[in-house]
């Protein structure tokens, strides 16, 4: 048999090795659980600042340690599991919500000194290892697994619940996972394509090349033309479930969606997985579209990776702003427009980007030997390209307006005049 | 209300007709809506509806309002309003009550808007005891009842931008209420519920330094209504959820007696200040707001849009407010002041009678209408020649308005149906009496 | 011990009879789908097995679109399902037997 | 060692997982033993060296197909529990058992009857030695890619050609309720 390709497959492993990977485990999930600590600390402040009030100020100085007062207090109440609810599934569904959440985790590189002539790995007793849990080659793919196997704690949480409104939140979820799924991978395939690999670790090393003009930073979110940045951000909010996208918990609609039946620690646990995917999305687009803990380092052995870090944990925060500031502002969005965003606009623009790019890539590289120079390559692969995709959408397109035909004829119907809407000229004043 | 489950009434079946979700019809009315797609069949017994209960407890139904919901996947096919949960007697009540001691119990009916209930039902008394009120109290009760609509069409602002998900919103619309209620506060004492109009006049005259506390007010709420506009009005997320939404025609909306912003909202002109002018609302220069859609969108806007007429009206009203008393002379019905009852015997006489017996009203029946901020609110009164109400009726607009949440709901998705009662705008202490 | 291809090829056979065994008795169409995804899979741990064993790529092309065709026919199967459920909810199998819609 | 007990842990989650979809009386039950399953798989897959494949494995099939089925299960609310305690033919149950059974000696005698598979371009399966693109230390990912885009590139468009058909017929399949309550309303329709 061939090789497998790790070494503790391969019984080449060691105590050494063991300890080593314990170690990073450990002191990844405490400084996972600290961040989301502190992450759902700051997001109050920052809505309380927004809204004109103080937010947590009593537990602790600034009210740092709120969290862990709320956590402590749902910690001791009474769990109470329905009679309708499927007590297994229910009792499961919350580790299903926290665990993919905690090993998306693990693919981020936190720190290291990537700058030109510093080393991103460190050495410690001879071990050398990267500021990450697991540089899995196929890393991208592995986050894209996580984020589709988040949904399945929401689902069946809902769905066990027994409960009405929670399972109408479960079935939102799920329609909206699978929707936003697709423009999420498109939108990380055009990483891929501009960086040529799919272990998050290189792509950071990627990104910390340089740039244009030394001053502008080779960033992927420059790189692959912002627009797969747009449509990552605005499909990673969709697949975190939070506002202006959060109709899967929706309050006012679905009084609390799949959560709705849960109290004391299983509630705590979708809680602490919700802002632990707030941090792990957060931390995911800086690594993919803004290098990560890359940037100006003065390197050394300890001021390095620390540095690293530091960059790291500075573009977090612009994210983990956002995040929050999405949420103060912004309406929540209707299911079937969700769905309207997701199928006909996200993904359909991230496909012919991923063409654009295609094209660019094609004739840098200009070896398709079809007009023997480097334009004219790009504009056939673009035309073939857009052909290709005209057709598909031709096809779609008449499939859907054919059956809403037949339907309508079935039903003795005939379309009706769309309504001139001149609202958004004449504005009410 | 309108529609049984077993048995639908003959008026209401054609409505109920379940219709494809094409996007023009999905900014028609019901009416308009069941007569392009006549004949088509509703849908039958074997679909696999689920019917929901929205509250009487549920975080979007404006206090204890109970809705029955057929839905159809996400598609409310029926509704049902269901109220009740908050019903106190205040009616009967008010027969309890001297017509001097009724505003207090009124005031508690329409909680977002109080100043209005102690207006219809002083007036009322007023009309019975066919006495005059003094100009002043007719221009501090004007003033009054103009930021009571501010105030509340800014918790109209807060509560839908929450029903909504823009959670900064109601913060905000709060912060802005606040500000009025504080300056109710310094005019009557009270934030709520001031019992501040009586029969006769108001309790108390404005307080020194009104006049800049309200040109203030209305210095700060302008900008805040621009930053609501940047919020909420231009913004395509916004748009999306209200346009199109809850559509009510004309003949819906009169054949079911709607009144106030949901009425204006399909593009009648009807206010009651402009067309049965009471107080002094024919001397001050205001316009009335109408819409072209009849949805969730236009119901807002012209809520926003009342705010500024306001502020117009009451920025007139601090320029024209007059002199004089604010309360009638007449010793049979407003008490003496406070400093009289120290020198005279009689005063003080009056005053123990009116608090302890009140006084009597002349045998007769009135009804009055004033327009409160969610539509035509009126007082049917019957007096038997004593002092305290022989039957109290009071004609609510939210009650009534309630009717059309089944006809806005039709065929909405259940996201809608939040849009569509925090557009109704309802409160459910004047609901349920 | 060392795991050859023949442990694999063993486990997909027993994957394999027992998606078939679903299939054959069990009377939900929804449940039936996920008995064909059974035997999909123990294809797929042979392929893999196969590719490895023979160190020959084509077995784990050969998965690559057995997982599309996989996902194609979900998608048509289901949408079928969906159709028919509508109108009969509480339909099973036996119960689908013409082609009429 | 360590590859052996792997082995056996995925190797029961496998079997285990199988055993719930065909067992559990819920749907929804049916679908979490499915994703059991998969998992095994994926780490199966993992052990072998494809870990491209594993993660597609558990991108498509846990992340895309069993939240579908989940969807559709919840959707039309056929969640309720399948009686399984009748047989709805009889012997229906023995003789399945009886064909399972078979398939299962069957593949077992041809595997143990064929004779050693081990080692590289064995004949006896591979048939012919130059159809063979042997795998190299490269990552797989790329090692696939280039048998993809290469040898096989008409089957990849084939495919590509069939997702989009398959959308095409789920969208006619169940576009539009307005026709499906049609549907509903004539329940006759189906007899004439």
């Amino acid at each position: 048999m061939r090789e497998p390709g790790h070494p503790f497959l391969s019984d080449g492993v060691n105590f050494g090795d063991v300890l080593l990977s314990l170690v990073m485990v450990v002191i990844a999930f405490v400084l996972c659980l600290v961040a989301t600590m502190l992450m759902v600390w700051f997001e109050r402040k920052v809505v309380g600042r927004l809204q004109n009030r103080l937010g947590p100020n009593v537990a602790g100085p600034f009210g740092l340690l709120q969290t862990l007062a709320d956590g402590m207090k749902l910690f001791f109440k009474e769990d109470i599991i329905p009679t309708k609810a499927d007590r297994f599934v229910f009792q499961l569904a919350p580790y299903l919500a926290l665990v993919p959440a905690f090993l998306t985790f693990t693919l981020i590189p936190l720190a290291g000194d990537f700058s030109e002539g510093g080393s991103a790995s460190s050495t410690i007793a001879g071990r050398e290892f990267f500021w990450q849990v697991a540089d899995v080659p196929v890393g991208i793919l592995f986050l894209l697994a996580m984020s589709s196997l988040g949904i399945y704690g929401i689902l069946l949480a809902g769905w066990s619940s027994g409960s009405k409104y929670p399972l109408l939140g479960s079935v939102r979820a799920s329609a909206q996972a699978i929707s936003y799924e697709a423009a999420l991978g498109l939108s990380l395939a055009a990483v891929i394509l501009v960086s040529g690999t799919l272990s998050t670790q290189d792509i950071v090393a990627v990104q910390a090349g340089e740039g244009f003009g030394g001053i502008i930073p080779n960033w992927n979110v420059i790189v692959t033309g912002f627009v797969p940045f747009v449509v990552f951000l605005v499909a990673g909010t969709a697949e975190l479930n939070r506002p202006p996208f959060d109709l899967v918990e929706a309050e006012q609609e679905l009084v609390g969606g799949f959560h709705t039946e849960y109290s004391s620690i299983r509630f705590a646990l979708f809680f602490l997985a919700e802002f632990m995917n707030t941090v792990t999305m957060g931390a995911i687009i800086v690594t993919l579209f803004f290098g990560g803990p890359s940037g100006p380092n003065p390197g050394g052995t300890f001021v390095g990776p620390l540095v690293g870090f530091g960059w790291f944990f500075a573009k977090l925060l612009v994210f983990l702003f956002i995040f929050v500031w999405f949420r103060a502002t912004l309406p929540r969005v209707r299911y079937d427009q969700l769905m309207d965003l997701g199928w006909k606009v996200l993904i359909p623009i991230s496909l012919a980007w991923l063409l654009i790019l295609g094209a660019i890539r094609i004739a840098r590289d200009g070896n398709i030997g079809v007009a023997n120079d480097v334009v004219g390559d790009a504009a056939f692969v673009l035309v073939v390209g857009m052909v290709i995709l005209g057709l598909g959408y031709w096809m779609v397109r008449t499939a859907v307006v054919n059956a809403r035909a037949e339907r309508m004829e079935a039903a003795g119907l005939t379309e009706v005049a769309v309504l001139p809407d001149s609202r958004t000229e004449q504005e009410i004043s | 209300m309108t529609v049984t489950e077993d048995a639908p009434s003959n008026a209401q079946q054609g409505q109920l007709k379940h219709l494809p979700r094409l996007d023009a019809v999905l900014r028609m009315s019901e009416v308009r809506a069941a007569e392009l797609a006549d004949g088509e069949p509703i849908a039958g017994e074997n679909d696999q509806t689920m019917i929901i209960n929205m509250g009487p407890a549920h975080p979007s139904t404006h206090g204890v309002l109970r809705l029955m919901l057929e839905l159809d996947g996400e598609i409310v096919r029926r509704s049902k309003p269901i109220v009740g949960y908050l019903h106190t007697g205040m009616e009967k009540t008010g027969e309890a009550l001297t017509f001097l001691q009724g505003p207090t119990n009124v005031t508690r009916m329409d909680y977002a808007a109080p100043l209005f209930n102690e207006l219809v039902f002083s007036m009322a008394v007023e009309e019975l005891l066919q006495v005059e009120v003094p100009e002043r109290a007719t221009w501090i009760r004007m003033l009054m009842c103009e930021l009571n609509r501010i105030s509340s069409h800014l918790l109209f602002m807060a509560t839908n931008g929450m029903d909504l998900g823009a959670v900064s919103m109601m913060i905000y619309g709060w912060r802005e209420r606040e500000q009025v209620l504080r300056f109710f506060e310094m005019v009557t004492g009270l934030r709520m519920n001031h019992n501040y109009i009586r029969p006769g006049g108001v309790a108390a005259d404005l307080p020194d330094g009104w006049r800049d506390e309200v040109l203030a007010l209305m210095d700060m709420l302008p900008p805040r209504l621009a930053e609501y506009d940047t919020l909420m009005t231009g913004q395509p997320l916004w748009r999306n959820r209200l346009q199109g939404v809850g559509v009510l025609s004309p003949e819906e909306a009169n054949a079911l007696s709607i009144t106030g912003p949901i009425l204006r909202s399909t593009g009648v002109e009807w206010d009651l200040r402009k067309d049965m002018p009471y107080l002094a609302y024919d001397q001050v220069d205001f316009s009335v707001v109408v819409g072209t859609y009849g949805d969730c969108f236009d119901r807002y806007a012209i809520r926003l849009e009342e705010i500024r007429e306001s502020i117009n009206i009451v920025n007139q009203i601090v320029e024209l407010m007059p002199r004089g008393d604010y309360r009638i002379q007449d010793a049979k019905v407003t008490p003496p002041p406070r400093a009289r009852i120290d020198e005279s015997m009689e005063a003080l006489i009056h005053h123990f009678k009116i608090f302890t017996e009140g006084f009597k009203v002349p045998e007769g029946e009135v009804y009055v209408a004033v327009e409160s901020p969610r539509g035509e609110l009126g007082c049917y009164l019957v007096s038997d020649g004593g002092s305290k109400p022989f039957r109290m009726h009071i004609r609510g607009p939210s009650f009534v308005n309630l009717q059309s949440l089944p006809h806005m709901m039709a065929d909405s998705l259940l996201a809608d149906t939040v849009a569509i009662i925090s557009s109704a705008d309802p409160i459910l202490g004047e609901v349920d009496r | 011990m060392e795991v050859t291809e023949t442990w694999y090829l063993v486990l997909s056979a027993m994957l394999f009879s027992l998606g078939a065994f679903g299939l054959l008795t069990r009377r939900n169409p929804l449940v039936m789908f996920m008995s064909v995804e059974l035997m999909l899979n123990a294809v797929n741990i042979s392929f893999v097995a196969f590719s490895t064993a023979l160190n020959d790529l084509a077995g784990q092309t050969a998965v690559f679109f057995v997982l599309v065709v996989a996902a194609s026919e979900v998608v048509v199967g289901l949408g079928i399902v969906v159709a028919l459920m509508r109108r009969r909810p509480t339909a099973t199998a036996d119960d689908f037997a013409e082609l009429k819609g | 060692m360590v590859d052996v007990v792997v082995f056996l842990i995925s190797a029961a989650i496998v079997l285990g997982g199988g055993l719930g979809v065909i067992l559990f009386a819920n749907p929804v039950h049916n679908a979490l033993s499915l994703i059991a399953t998969l998992f095994g798989v994926a780490v199966l897959f993992i052990i072998q060296g494809a870990q491209f494949l594993a993660l597609v494995q558990v991108v498509v099939y846990a992340g895309a197909i069993v939240v579908l089925f989940l969807f559709v299960i919840m959707l039309l609310g056929v969640d309720q529990a399948e009686d399984l305690q009748t047989e709805p033919l009889v012997g229906q149950r023995a003789l399945a058992g009886v064909g399972a059974g078979l398939i299962f000696l069957l593949v077992l005698g041809g595997l143990f009857l064929s004779g050693p598979t081990d080692g590289p371009g064995n004949t006896a399966i591979s048939g012919q030695q130059a159809a063979v693109t042997p795998i190299d230390d490269s990552p797989d990912v790329e090692q696939l890619a280039r048998d993809l885009f290469t040898r096989n590139i008409l089957a990849f468009e084939a495919t590509a050609l069939l997702l989009t058909i398959a959308t095409i017929g789920a969208v006619v399949l169940v576009r539009n309720r307005g026709g499906e309550d049609l549907a509903v309303d004539n329940p006759g329709s189906a007899a004439n």
